[in-house]
């Protein structure tokens, strides 16, 4: 039987990288506060005392530097994890995403890769206002070249993390601080991992299907239990990976249920959302007896003030509605 | 030293700024804000001299640590306040918070949240006012850690190359977040990059407001005269955190202790003590208190922004998504 | 009768930005090689010598400092133009468009406003390559805050340039590299402006709504032209304005046609196509006879081979085949 | 002059690079050749003396203008050709172009499209060096026109502060597309940044092939031996426009035919000459015919890349999207 450590949301992540720099020595960390300072919201804590500076490397202010840095490092054999203080900082390495991290090996005719993980805290936290609340998997979705991963559970954000580290392309992981500090079991067992592509049904019904990822799984799993007590059996699926997609089980998740409610953190123009909708409404589209509504972020900037926030971002009472309004139990 | 009420007006005005930070922690530690909360403490008499070295229509722009700049500049410590508790008194709407801080009608044109981000924004309202002749300034602040970035580079390459009339001042108060600036520039020396620019530089460590004034005068008198822009480092500290979730562990508190001793503001209070105006510091103080518990009052009675503000705030007029 | 005049796509582009240049003196252009050189692809030629060194600047590379340094004129007043010599070089400008274009009206809560326009070709030119064939307008559109246009017809061209430079908020212009030589009749009338968010029907059909934008519309109605010998009767509508979209305008056509096909450039991981997808299945779900599909560019970096940018990108023959599918004329 | 066999290999090498640009020209003008096309048309000295100057498995990068930094590297003309003409048999298989020519084998690790975007890229394959202690130097150009950009500056930055082994050059051809230097920089000598970055400089118009190995050898030296970065800035001049787009109109033909008669090829060849080698230069010259020739059957007769390559040149392995 794999023995099991119940740990926090960080310490996953952490156990993951630290287990990964153990195993292999080409791996590294670079980013802001990441050594001395043990990490802005701690995930890398003790990293420094225990690989030493050559390995945990505190950066300036410069994401585009480290990004690239990391690119050209991982060009030649190592394999580096970049962490931005929150993914909303990526915006300014932007271009070296887009343009170098994911077009390499195509670029080179397949001679070069880029097996390197970029991480960081993403999306809404606290009141952290308009610049510093993004959800970035929106964007960097679209991009071929790229795989994107948002675990939800203690179990996944080590597995990802390491799944991640071993990946030959560039891996995007994104964390939510709202999640640093939820407890759960993760296995020891250091070749424990979580596949890239493989969504997990995280609670089984047959009513309606609510998809979801990061933070939003949890949000998501309480609209079920609401939902169960108005008679509606929702089944919950964590997407876990956002690229590649799991199209199979969001498939026959809605063949079962003929309704689907996509719940998550972002604006609601386009991003992985209206790309699950599209997937399910081409692949499932003779099951769907309802169309497949979303409750996402609200189309405004962030606004500062807590109860806007709360406003807009998405929460149980907006996806119960859509649930309900899918399964025709309201208008 | 200029004349004495000029002095304790300055005084009053640091203190403002002091007490109103004190009071904005102790209201972050009590749930009344939220978000990110920097703290200016220790450098307020760089927003002072700054102020005052400024005409009221030139253009000031800033970084996330912004209530300092705001409040010397004339923002009311009510709608100061009022943005920290998110309400629609505040002079963001309550939208901004404490990193977005705006006042037009002050010209105190934002505290933006990317580093370097707002630089070619500083650049921009310069432009503008070559463009359209009106003779105004602009200031930008940015710290040490922003020396680095992209942005930071190219908004001075291009005021360089456009003669833009503008003043890049980089308040090195020695630590980005946690990171003294031995661990984030190769250069122990900021301005050493201004000819690398072709611009003139300046460089010094804040004492007084006086010394602000004078010094930023200079650079501020050349961008308006000869629409030339000037880098400047001013050396100074944070008594504080990086914010309010930072406990400050890499720093000595004798370090800390030490720069205590410098703070611009206890000296300048010292200075007027024993200059024989006591009594008149104890009358600044009082009203100080008076205003900021004012608009702590204020603050909490206010109204919260309500939804209908958000599509107004998002674009003009009617849209559809 | 509106006198009419016979330009390129380009001229038309310049026209517009020439009326609006001599209207209002606030409006100016920055950009790489937009004076001396006469612009990169001749769109602003001529403009340096009409407007002067003081409106018409030529920029250092520095895509994201420029872009900085208009959205801070057009804070206080000014109404700036950026052209970028392709969209793709606006990937390093990325966050100033993002946090501080599309934020600043409602991070100030309302007190400023940015006036701006950012316009250059987009997607594919002719084996441009990897990086400098990307269909940026699938990152952009996400963002509230920001509008985006792309027209295809020379009067839409400029149309659409004069009612941007109008606009109070940020509106990104997105042209074709592949259209400039097009020619077409445009209003001489100063005052003739196309709206931002209106959709136009340019080909009349019942059997299938193909809905596309900029170059795609013209290879769209090659692809009609095709299915009418097929005895399949195409409408075809011209989006012109990704964001605000014409939902309404497309909705109606779909409720007619009950078949949708989306062709277009960028990948196929979310973006315009995939918000279109959404909006028609939840919005004419009944009306929906078969799933919605859409026709991209591959889902590969851009190979800089003719044969396979050819194969990579929309073609009539993929439009047709997909439109074929959704009328069930064939497997 | 060292030896003249030397100098005959190098003149040779700079005449391949320069024929296979000719012929490319040729090739453009008829179809064969799509998309962009930079010619490096009297840069070659700089490429080739970069060559002799670097050890076999030191690192190079570079911008769009990359065919001469690859055929000095040891890119055959054929794979070189090949790429342009889109073939499979190219150096990046057809895929990449001429903006991106890749040679692993050779440690050309590419031709980069963005401005600036790649200077990053060889502060990190410095640090891998550094990392894994393997003694390699990288070495990394860029234009005059990219000294202004963001990833320049930032990529500076990070190798000055983390001591990498990156030589950084500027080749300055003195345009940037149709921009004179004068209106891309407020300096006219870019290595007024290097005391900004705490950098070691050095600056010179390319006369010749030596001097190339001599300036760059030094840096170079000091990377490996004191991982230290350097910033060199070598003023040399393109014969040509931009791309094969721009007449390059901006320029006089007096000021073009000034520097053709400073041009290192034609310099070299002229010494060589008077130096007794006519006999030896004609052989160079018709066996470099041969293989420009070769190289353009060579590319012609190529097969394409196929669509089986696009799947795992974008991720590795089977993947669903
Ligand atoms: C591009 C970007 N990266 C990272 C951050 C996170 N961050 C906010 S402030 C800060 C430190 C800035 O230090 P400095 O520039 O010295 O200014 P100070 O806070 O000392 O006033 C960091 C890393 C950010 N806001 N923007
Ligand atoms: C970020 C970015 N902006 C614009 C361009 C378009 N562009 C390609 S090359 C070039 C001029 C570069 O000049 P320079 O750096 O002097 O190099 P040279 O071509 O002279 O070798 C421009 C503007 C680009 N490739 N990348
Ligand atoms: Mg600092
Ligand atoms: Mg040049």
């Amino acid at each position: 039987m794999t023995a099991m450590k119940s740990v926090r949301f960080r310490e996953a992540i952490r156990m993951g990288m630290v287990e990964e720099m153990e195993r292999d020595d080409r791996v590294f960390i670079v980013g802001e506060e990441v050594g001395h300072y043990q990490g802005a919201y701690k995930v890398t804590e003790g990293m420094l005392d225990k690989f030493g500076p050559k390995r945990v490397i505190d950066a300036p202010i410069t994401e585009s530097g480290f990004t690239g840095i990391s690119i050209g490092a991982a060009m030649v054999g190592l394999r580096p994890i970049v962490e931005y203080m929150t993914w909303n900082f990526s915006a300014v390495a932007f271009d070296q995403i887009l343009n170098n991290a994911a077009k390499i090996r195509q670029m080179s005719g397949g001679q070069l890769h880029v097996p390197i993980v970029l991480r960081a805290p993403n999306a809404s936290a606290k009141q952290v206002g308009s610049q510093h609340s993004h959800a970035m998997e929106h964007f960097y979705t679209h991009v071929p070249g790229l795989k994107v991963v948002a675990p939800s559970t203690c179990a996944d954000a080590k597995g990802l993390i390491k799944s991640a580290i071993r990946d030959d392309d560039p891996v995007l992981y994104m964390e939510s601080e709202t999640l640093y500090n939820l407890k759960g079991d993760v296995p020891e067992d250091p070749e424990f991992l979580v596949p890239l592509g493989k969504a997990n049904v995280v609670r089984e019904g047959g009513d309606v299907t609510i998809i979801s990822w990061s933070r939003l799984v949890h949000i998501s799993l309480q609209a079920a239990e609401q939902l169960a007590k108005e008679g509606i059996d929702a089944e919950v699926i964590d997407v876990r990976s956002l690229r590649p997609l799991d199209e199979e089980t969001l498939v026959a998740s809605v063949t079962k249920t003929h309704r689907a409610v996509v719940a998550y953190e972002g604006w609601p123009y386009g991003g992985v959302g209206a790309e699950i909708v599209d997937r399910i409404q081409r692949l499932a589209f003779d099951d769907l007896d309802a169309p497949i509504e979303r409750v996402t972020t609200l189309d405004y900037p962030m606004p500062y003030n807590a109860k806007l926030e709360q406003f807009v971002i998405p929460n149980v009472e907006r996806i119960v509605g859509a649930a309900k309004r899918v399964a025709y139990r309201s208008a | 030293m200029k004349d004495q009420d000029t002095q304790l007006g300055f005084y009053r005005q640091m203190q403002v700024i002091r007490r109103f930070e004190e009071e904005a922690a102790r209201a972050y530690a009590q749930g009344k804000i939220g978000g990110f909360l920097h703290l200016y403490i220790g450098q307020e008499a760089i927003a002072v001299g700054t102020a005052a070295a400024l005409n009221a229509d030139d253009y000031l722009i800033t970084t996330y640590r912004d209530h300092g700049h705001a409040l010397a500049r004339g923002t009311t410590a009510r709608a100061a306040m009022a943005e920290l508790f998110g309400k629609v008194t505040g002079c963001s709407k309550g939208l901004g918070g404490s990193m977005h801080f705006f006042d037009a009608e002050h010209n105190m044109l934002g505290g933006y949240g990317i580093v370097g981000g707002h630089l070619p924004l500083a650049a921009g309202t310069a432009f503008a006012s070559k463009y359209r002749g009106d003779g105004r300034v602009t200031i930008v602040f940015f710290g040490d850690g922003a020396a680095s970035i992209g942005d930071c580079h190219e908004a001075m390459c291009l005021a360089a190359l456009w003669k833009l009339p503008v003043v890049f001042v980089c308040e090195n108060n020695q630590y980005s977040m946690g990171t003294p600036l031995s661990r984030t520039l190769a250069v122990a020396d900021v301005t050493k990059r201004a000819a690398g620019y072709g611009m003139p530089s300046d460089r010094f460590e804040c004492e007084s407001v006086n010394q602000v004034i004078e010094r930023f005068g200079k650079a501020i008198k050349r961008a308006r005269e000869t629409s030339e822009p000037s880098l400047i480092e001013v050396l100074t500290y944070r008594h504080r955190g990086h914010s309010m979730s930072d406990p400050g562990k890499y720093r000595t508190s004798e370090e800390v202790d030490e720069y205590k001793k410098k703070d611009p503001l206890f000296v300048l209070r010292t200075h007027l003590e024993k200059a024989g105006l006591a009594d008149k510091l104890t009358a600044a103080d009082e009203s100080v208190e008076q205003e900021i518990a004012d608009a702590v009052k204020f603050a909490d009675d206010s109204a919260e922004p309500g939804p209908e503000l958000l599509a107004p705030t998002t674009y003009k007029g009617a849209f559809a998504r």
